[in-house]
């Protein structure tokens, strides 16, 4: 199966074009092509995962290249892929996801004046991101990473005679381009350094030293901003908010499970090149977002907004446990996440879909008119506060876990704990506030009630499966054996040995093998074996185990040490599972007590801190800030150069026309011919000293035959002395 | 080696035929009451036809001096000749054609004519100061009747009183320049002056006769500040007039000056091509200041002009200063460039004057509005005008660019820079004015829509200048080749 | 008589002849100028030829300048009298139509 | 057959003007006739540029080995002074060749629907093609240089006459602008020849061979101060064509009034030939001078990236705004070439082929929506998306393609410029990188004015773009794709003159 993995992304591309070209004339509109497709890329995962978990290598790789682009004999771009571990799981969350999200839209979008164009959309962003997921360089990951930011405003923009979304369109795309604007001074400096961009021979190269110190560390930082825009981190998560306007569906499967997790999945895949001083900017990034995001989300009554910043403030959570070392704390929340997220969405566009609206204060009581959407909604909810079995709480545990570990190291740096434990308990206390407004308690708009009823199969079926994986056992066990922190790049001590990752097969026709690279200095280069992709060699995993809690600071150090990090980490995740389950537990007892028992009313606190309360509601005036500095600055700049354009440098010759009217004036004609600034400015000073001059021709003889007695007499004077 | 008259005669055979053509029409407007027939027109064709064959079949050979030393047989006279008879034949075709003619005395007119161009042929050989005045006064004082010939209107007349006062002042002060040289060396050929000045520094009187005589010069192919003559008398004059002044007389300036100055003050350095000082007057360094003043003022002033033979006027002087780059550079290369670039001159110019006639002839008038919408008007001459101006802008692929690179490469080549720059930018200029008629023409509704007659005779014309405007500019080598055997100069 | 005479006389002619050209106004006054200048010249050239060289080639000049001389000025008064019979006037700074 | 083969590039050149002069013979009204004739005599070449593109040898160089020209065409045409004609393709000339075949072809279809004296518009656009064809062809300094001049006559009657309401300005402006340019390069040309001799003959010469021949002899024109006095003349003359900053404010004016045919030749085909002379004529000549001028060339290229994208922004006129887009895109070609690396300069030659075919669309689609608002103010539209669709979709492929959208020519463009001149200009780099935020931005803010939000009633009844128009746009959007896709075709093609070049300029004492 894996041999044909390059044939996956292709599937929905070529779904796109007949649906973007011929889809209004294909039966049903060509739904159900893009719908076969992408589930036909769900089978191929799901051999792909399943080749994977047989193999039970966390070393397994699967690497092809051809070359793609080159110059001379220097420059060569590859294109290829690359599947191990972490790709073949995000394969699998990207296709069930995405194949839920088409069979859900069929009902969702029925209707719609554009159904092939949304599906054609669909496609071409299912083609982006399993492009994404699957390239094995830099450059292709951010090609993809462009494309998957194409399909997004897109998608954002569906519905683009609502100014807001064409709006939020726009707002998402450039934002992203901010962010991608770092990516690629990234790319360039590590491209500079190291003259390659294929992850394998990046990190092979820095672990050769081309590159080192505060340039890779800026090389790092440069490479995250581009996670810091596609994953709505802080500063940059004011896009994925407005990115709501778009049709539902698409804000489950593009702005909660899988797009925004691409910059997550971004930091895991170039994992090595971050020093340590760059994964701490990640995880501060991280903790700032999570933080503020959360507290926006207590205010919002939007049910897709709240959904939106529990999403960046999910996001926050990832990219912090992926800063603070929890590598696969970080990628399992990303996997769990998109699950009980995309849930929750496909959750909340049944209710609007049901009630036509958005706003939770015109909802409640809706789990009697859609049970199913009620308990699926729940089964979500108990996932993303935490409650023990479900999936949020394995992950969010270890990404807690790696947290303290951290600050238990680095007591200065406590903080990462401290403030994920509280937004934890914010984030089961929003959430609950969602769930209980929406469908407990008593029908606030009866006419809307009244027309709500539960949504046709094709809707709820997703809805079930998702929340069906949204229990945590389908993740324990194999999830941290498979997905291991790997060694630093950087790390002298972890390239001491002979750099032994196998460069990938070259071809005209893709080749296959396994190249299999070391994770620790005690690994034997193990011969490339040119064969099936499945080699597995279980005798790394001893090694490969010690080195997989360690946090950024203890690569290579003896197996003493690790066995001391290890117990670390085991007492730090007990803590950090007590203290989690408590935070949890006090968020939705809150909840309950305000919003379900009325026991506190919600308004009269909001009233006693009304300062604080506006400024989250109005989510910490970030569109505000950026509306009145960089946006408008930025447009008052062009305009500024277009004025300039006009006036100075076309008019740089109508300066040299200025002087030629002022010279002009001294000899005592002055001519208003040459304030004509319309004119072109040289001929301009050509016309005025042309009709200087012809002033001189004055029509009368002797002013004629004057000059010709002065002119020689001077001639004669200038030559003769 | 100087030939007796009798022996010259046999390489004075074209002015004989002109004479011969001017006594007839004398005759003829004795003769005849109809005084504003064809046949003078069609004489004097045939006169200047044969004296084209004469020039054409002139014995080779060259280099002999004629008349006891008073003009040269050689290749530059036989060049110029043949050059001036040219662009008389087309004068006479396009005086022809005009309204502005029609009606008047046609023998006196081309008697006038053809008396100039006589002039022509004489100054273009003058190897002695006598014949130099002679042959210029031939040249001025038909010109100055030309110029006055439009009987009644006042334009006409201002500017031949303009022109003969002017005219006589320029070649007096001339004139008072030969006397200095000739007390000087006690000689007036010009050879004989050359050799007598070789030892000699450069004192005063001998700068006073040099500067004297360029204001003859100057006056003739009208360069400042010599030149403010020009514009009132080229369009004051009858336009076939003006046309011929533009290229006639001024190439016999460009004859004199170049044969007067490098035998004078010059001598060549055998086989190189290359003429040196012979005395410390550095003329050639004064005329290159006035070259770069000439093409400067002439397109300056012209960008602001409305009546397009007065733009014409400016524009020749224009044209006169890039001329004068080539005469200043001492190499034969710079006077073929000249001699090339008068071929071209000849064909553009004369044929934007012919197209301004054309004009005149349809809507009396020769101001740039008058030329609005001849795009539609008058196609076929619309587009002539466009190719004649495009290549006196000397864009490629037109015959003025070549013209303008034999010129410009010369400069480049004996290290003036300096005055490239200058030619440069003032062919961007002159771009400017050339373009404003091109945009009436082809850019401006006109106001009057009805079309233009262009007689199947002045079709002929226009394309037989069109040609030559077009085809050298794409391939020149002939002209080339007959420009750099024209060079060779009597000097001794 | 010394040669330095001769050419002091022509010189200062010449120089009336130029002044009168260029402030007379009336157009025959103004070719009298000419005529002064002309006259200069004659007078070097005779001079020239009695004084320096042996050869007659100075004063066979004059006659020519004369006699030239003579045509111009029959032509310029021609030119003048149909000036008058135009504008009424030979003031050459009446006839200012061209111009610019 | 073998008459075509040995002279494919004189008859890609001439063609087009034999076809001028059997338009010429049409009589007055049959304009269908005219607009056929132009249409073969524009499509002929095209086909013989596909020839030429499977006869082309891509493994050698050319540049200024005069042995690997290819379709070398060598006589003498004026003796007396040397001056030949010379044509021959190598890597630098044959992507621009193909380009301007196919972007006259379908400028051509693009102006069937002139209806003003479509004899004169016809024949001078097929003087135009053969003028831009013998740019492209050319080897002889003088040849180019005629070939050079040639194309301003054209393409001031076709402003000045077919233009918009300002025509007769932006025409005059456009002439004077680049005729200033050319006469500098005239000058140039000139001090080349009397500096150069041909060895064979020893007669001065234009072959441009001869002069990169010399480049290497350090006293060769009096030293290196006068060579940077000639690089920075010829450097002005192609500089105002490109144009770049300052030179460039004649660009929005002739875009802007030009009619839509000749904007797209204008912006598609005349702006690449002051950095292909760069590329053809100033760098082998004087590669020590362009080593030492490469960091102003590059201030002057990111200065261009960020001041055109910031322009763009402003402009209220479609057209304006995707006239200064041409600056900024304009500025990648010359930061690309100022690295001076093989990426770098294939960067900037991908950016030159991709700019022309990607603009080319964009003053189509402009020209469409014109044609039928009869105006292209950015704001007195809004909603078209819902009333055209398939034009939107063209609109907002071209768009995405001229913001380098990844999987579309001009990204591929665009990165290699950076991954090639990053390591040269680090700074200068990151700031010009700083501009695609910009381009983006002004493309999007202008799709979302023009075709989203809520439909302006006026235009309820907008026509949808026609057969014609797609025809014209189609094999653009397909080659823009291919090439985004699949960049080597066009790479290879130029790959191994480019190094040559970057080594030429490079190896140099």
């Amino acid at each position: 199966m894996i041999r044909y993995a390059y044939l996956i992304p292709f599937l929905p591309l070529s779904s796109f074009f007949v649906n973007i070209a011929v889809g209004k004339r294909l039966p049903r509109k060509g739904d159900w092509l893009s719908l076969a497709t992408i589930a036909a890329c769900l089978l191929m995962s799901i051999g792909i995962f399943y080749e994977v978990f047989r193999a039970y290598d966390p070393n397994f790789r699967y690497h092809v290249v051809v070359p793609w682009l080159s110059v001379g004999n220097r420059f060569v771009i590859d294109a290829g892929i690359l599947i191990d571990n972490v790709t073949a799981v995000m394969l699998l969350v990207v296709t069930i996801v995405s194949t839920l999200v088409h069979l859900f839209s069929i009902g969702y979008m029925h209707g719609d004046p554009r159904y092939n164009r949304f599906f054609a959309y669909l496609s071409i962003f299912s083609f982006s991101m399993l492009g994404l997921v699957l390239s094995e360089s830099l450059f292709f990951i951010y090609i993809f990473w462009e494309l998957v930011g194409l399909s997004s405003y897109l998608l954002i923009g569906f519905w683009f005679e609502k100014k807001s979304a064409a709006d939020a369109g726009k707002k998402a795309f450039i934002v992203n381009r901010v962010g991608d604007f770092g990516f690629l001074i990234g790319i360039l400096i590590i491209f500079s350094t190291c003259g390659v961009l294929g992850y394998d021979q990046v990190f092979q190269a820095i672990g050769q030293g081309k590159l080192s110190g505060t340039l890779l560390t800026l090389a790092g930082i440069g490479v995250f901003c581009g996670a810091i825009g596609k994953s709505a981190q802080f500063p940059l998560h004011v896009w994925l908010p407005d990115a709501m306007e778009g049709p539902t569906p698409v804000s489950a499967l593009i702005h909660a499970a899988t797009m925004v997790a691409a910059g997550v999945y971004l930091v895991g895949r170039v994992y090595p090149i971050f020093t340590p001083d760059a994964l701490l900017f990640i995880a501060y990034v991280g903790l700032i977002t999570l933080f503020i995001a959360a507290t926006i989300a207590v205010t919002q009554n939007d049910i897709k907004r709240v959904l939106a910043y529990s999403t960046v403030s999910q996001l926050g959570y990832m990219v912090m446990g992926l800063g603070v070392g929890g590598y696969t704390a970080g990628l399992a929340h990303l996997a769990t996440h998109a699950a009980f997220k995309a849930c929750l969405f496909l959750g909340s566009g049944s209710v609007i879909h049901a009630v036509h609206s958005q706003d939770i204060r015109e909802m409640g009581a809706l789990r009697r008119k859609m049970p199913i959407t009620f308990v699926t909604f729940l089964i979500a909810t108990l996932a993303i506060s935490g409650v023990p079995f479900f999936s949020g709480f394995y992950s969010k545990d270890m990404i807690l876990a790696a947290a303290l570990e951290f600050g238990m190291k680095h007591p200065q740096h406590m903080i990462f704990f401290l403030g994920g434990l509280f937004t934890a308990g914010l984030t089961a206390f929003y959430m609950f506030r969602l769930v209980i407004l929406t469908f407990f308690g008593k029908p606030v708009d009866h006419h809307k009630f009244d027309h709500a009823h539960e949504s046709p199969p094709s809707m709820w079926v997703p809805l079930v499966v998702l929340a069906a994986l949204c229990f945590s056992f389908w993740y324990s066990g194999w999830f941290g054996t498979l997905i291991r922190k790997p060694a630093s790049a950087a790390n002298p001590a972890a390239v001491s040995s002979p750099a032994p990752a196998v460069p990938a097969e070259r071809g005209l026709a893709p080749m296959e093998h396994a190249a299999v690279p070391a994770p620790s200095p005690s690994r034997e280069p193990a011969p490339a074996e040119p064969g099936h992709g499945q080699a597995p060699s279980h005798g790394t995993s001893v090694a490969g185990e010690a080195s997989h809690a360690a946090g950024p600071s203890a690569h290579g150090e003896s197996l003493a040490e690790a066995g001391h990090e290890a117990h670390l980490a085991h007492q730090a995740h007990a803590y950090a599972m007590y203290s989690s389950v408590t935070v949890g537990a006090l968020g939705i007892l809150l909840a309950f007590v305000v919003y379900f028992f009325g026991w506190i009313d919600p308004a009269r606190v909001a009233n006693a801190v009304k300062p604080l309360y506006e400024f989250l509601l109005n989510k910490w005036y970030f569109d505000e800030l950026y509306e009145a500095t960089v946006i408008e600055g930025s447009k008052a700049f062009s305009r500024f150069l277009a004025w300039f354009d006009l006036n100075v440098v076309d008019g740089l010759v109508n300066l040299a026309a200025r002087l030629g009217v002022f010279l002009s004036f001294l000899v005592g004609k002055f001519d208003n011919y040459v304030v004509d600034g319309a004119v072109n400015g040289v001929a301009t000073v050509t016309i005025s000293s042309g009709s200087v001059l012809r002033r001189l021709q004055t029509g009368k003889l002797y002013h004629y035959v004057f000059v010709l007695a002065g002119g020689a007499l001077i001639i004669f004077i200038i030559r003769a002395f | 080696m100087f030939l007796g008259n009798l022996g010259s005669l046999r390489y004075f055979l074209p002015e004989i035929a002109v004479t011969a053509t001017i006594l007839l029409l004398v005759v003829l407007h004795v003769a005849s009451n109809r005084r504003t027939s064809a046949a003078p027109a069609l004489l004097s064709l045939l006169g200047v036809g044969t004296a084209i064959l004469l020039v054409g079949v002139s014995p080779a050979g060259g280099g002999k001096s004629i008349f006891e030393g008073m003009a040269a047989y050689d290749g530059f006279a036989v060049f110029f000749k043949g050059l001036t008879s040219l662009a008389t034949v087309v004068v006479i075709l396009m005086s022809m054609d005009s309204t502005e003619l029609a009606g008047r005395s046609q023998a006196e007119y081309y008697i006038f004519l053809l008396a100039t161009l006589l002039g022509m042929f004489l100054l273009s050989s003058a190897t002695d100061i006598v014949m130099v005045y002679l042959s210029l006064e031939l040249v001025s004082i038909p010109s100055y009747l030309l110029a006055g010939y439009l009987k009644g209107k006042e334009d006409s007349v201002e500017a031949a009183m303009k022109y003969v006062v002017y005219g006589a002042t320029a070649s007096g002060v001339m004139i008072y320049g030969f006397s200095l040289l000739f007390g000087l060396t006690g000689s007036t050929q010009i050879a004989e002056i050359g050799r007598s000045l070789v030892a000699g520094k450069a004192t005063l009187p001998m700068l006073l006769a040099a500067v004297m005589a360029a204001v003859g010069f100057g006056y003739k192919i009208a360069a400042v500040p010599f030149h403010m003559w020009s514009p009132d008398v080229y369009e004051g004059a009858p336009t076939p007039a003006t046309a011929f002044f533009s290229i006639g007389p001024k190439a016999a300036g460009f004859a004199v000056l170049v044969r007067f100055y490098y035998t004078v003050f010059a001598s060549p350095t055998p086989g190189t091509g290359i003429w040196h000082l012979t005395t410390s007057v550095d003329w050639p360094l004064l005329f290159a200041v006035l070259s770069a003043l000439t093409m400067t003022v002439g397109n300056l002033v012209a960008v602001k002009q409305n009546n397009v033979k007065r733009l014409l006027a400016y524009s020749s002087i224009a044209h006169a200063g890039y001329m004068l780059m080539g005469f200043v550079l001492l190499s034969s290369a710079g006077i073929e460039a000249i001699l090339f670039y008068l071929v071209v001159y000849l064909f553009m110019n004369l044929g934007a004057f012919y197209v301004v006639v054309l004009v005149g002839n349809g809507t009396k008038g020769e101001d740039i509005a008058d030329f609005s919408g001849l795009g539609s008007r008058a196609p076929f001459a619309a587009v002539s005008l466009a190719v004649f101006l495009f290549a006196l802008t000397g864009i490629p692929p037109f015959s003025g660019f070549i013209g303008k690179l034999y010129l410009f490469a010369e400069v480049i080549h004996r290290g003036v820079y300096w005055l490239a720059v200058v030619a440069a930018l003032n062919s961007v200029v002159s771009l400017y004015y050339y373009a404003r008629i091109v945009k009436v023409m082809f850019l401006e509704e006109p106001k009057d829509t009805a079309a233009l007659p262009v007689p199947a005779v002045t079709r002929a014309m226009l394309v037989l200048l069109v040609a030559p405007t077009l085809i050298l500019g794409v391939y020149w080598e002939p002209v080339a080749r007959i420009a750099s055997n024209s060079v060779k100069m009597l000097a001794f | 008589m010394t040669l330095d005479k001769f050419l002091v006389v022509a010189a200062a002619l010449f120089c009336c002849g130029l002044y009168t050209v260029m402030t007379r106004r009336n157009a025959v006054a103004v070719l009298m100028g000419v005529e002064l200048i002309l006259n200069a010249a004659n007078i070097n050239f005779v001079a020239f030829s009695h004084f320096l060289s042996r050869v007659m080639g100075g004063q066979i000049f004059a006659v020519f300048v004369i006699v030239l001389a003579a045509a111009e000025a029959a032509v310029a008064l021609a030119i003048f009298l149909r000036l008058f019979a135009t504008t009424g006037t030979v003031e050459v700074d009446t006839a200012d139509q061209l111009k610019g | 057959m073998g008459f075509i083969d040995n002279h494919i590039l004189s008859l890609m050149t001439f063609l087009p003007v034999l076809g001028a002069a059997a338009i010429l013979c049409v009589p007055r009204g049959k304009d269908d006739v005219i607009r056929w004739i132009a249409a073969a005599a524009s499509f002929l070449p095209l086909v013989l540029s596909v020839k030429l593109l499977y006869a082309f040898d891509r493994s050698v160089a050319g540049v200024n080995v005069a042995g690997q020209f290819q379709f070398v065409e060598h006589y003498s045409w004026i003796p007396s002074i040397n001056v030949e004609y010379f044509l021959g393709a190598d890597g630098i000339s044959m992507p621009m060749l193909i380009l301007t075949a196919l972007l006259s072809f379908l400028a051509v279809i693009g102006s069937f629907g002139i209806e003003k004296k479509v004899k004169g518009y016809m024949a001078l656009f097929l003087l135009l093609e053969t003028g831009m064809m013998g740019v492209f062809a050319s080897l002889d300094f003088f040849l180019f240089y005629v070939f050079w001049e040639v194309m301003l006559l054209p393409m001031y009657f076709l402003i000045g006459i077919w233009g918009g309401p300002r025509k007769e300005y932006a025409a005059i402006k456009f002439f004077l602008y680049t005729l200033a340019g050319s006469v500098l390069m005239l000058l140039v040309l000139l001090a080349l020849y009397f500096n150069t001799t041909n060895p064979e003959t020893g007669g001065h010469t234009f072959n441009l061979l001869h002069y990169m021949a010399q480049s290497t002899h350090n006293g060769w024109l009096k030293g290196f101060d006068v060579r940077i006095l000639l690089f920075l003349g010829l450097f002005i003359g192609f500089a105002i064509k490109v144009p770049l900053f300052p030179f460039h404010t004649w660009l929005p004016d002739a875009h802007v009034e030009a009619p839509t045919a000749i904007s797209v030749i204008l912006a598609g085909v005349l702006l690449k030939m002051g950095t292909y002379g760069l590329m053809r004529i100033s760098f082998p000549i004087f590669p020590d001078v362009t080593r030492w001028f490469a960091v102003p060339m590059a201030v002057i290229g990111v200065i261009n990236i960020v001041y055109g994208a910031l322009c763009a922004m402003a402009q209220s006129d479609l057209k304006k705004m995707v006239a200064y887009s041409s600056v900024s895109h304009m500025g990648f070609v010359m930061l690309g070439m100022a690295a001076l690396t093989p990426t770098g300069m294939v960067g900037g030659a991908m950016q030159m082929f991709s700019h022309g075919l990607i603009t080319a669309m964009l003053f189509f689609l402009v020209g469409v929506v014109y044609d039928r608002a009869h105006h292209r103010q950015i704001d007195g539209f809004g909603g078209l998306g819902a009333v055209v669709p398939v034009y939107t979709a063209f609109v907002s492929f071209a768009f995405f393609a001229s913001l380098g959208l990844p999987g579309l020519s001009g990204f591929i463009a665009e990165q290699m410029v950076f991954l090639g001149s990053f390591d040269v200009f680090r700074t200068i780099v990151v700031i010009a990188a700083l501009g695609i935020i910009f381009v983006a931005a002004f493309h999007l803010w202008a799709l979302q004015r023009v075709f989203l939000g809520p439909l302006n009633p006026k235009y309820a009844a907008l026509e949808e773009i026609n057969a014609r128009e797609v025809f014209c746009l189609a094999p653009l959007g397909i080659i823009v794709m291919y090439i985004g896709v699949w960049p080597m075709p066009v790479i290879s093609l130029m790959n191994s003159s480019l190094v040559h070049l970057v080594d030429l300029v490079k190896a140099v004492i």
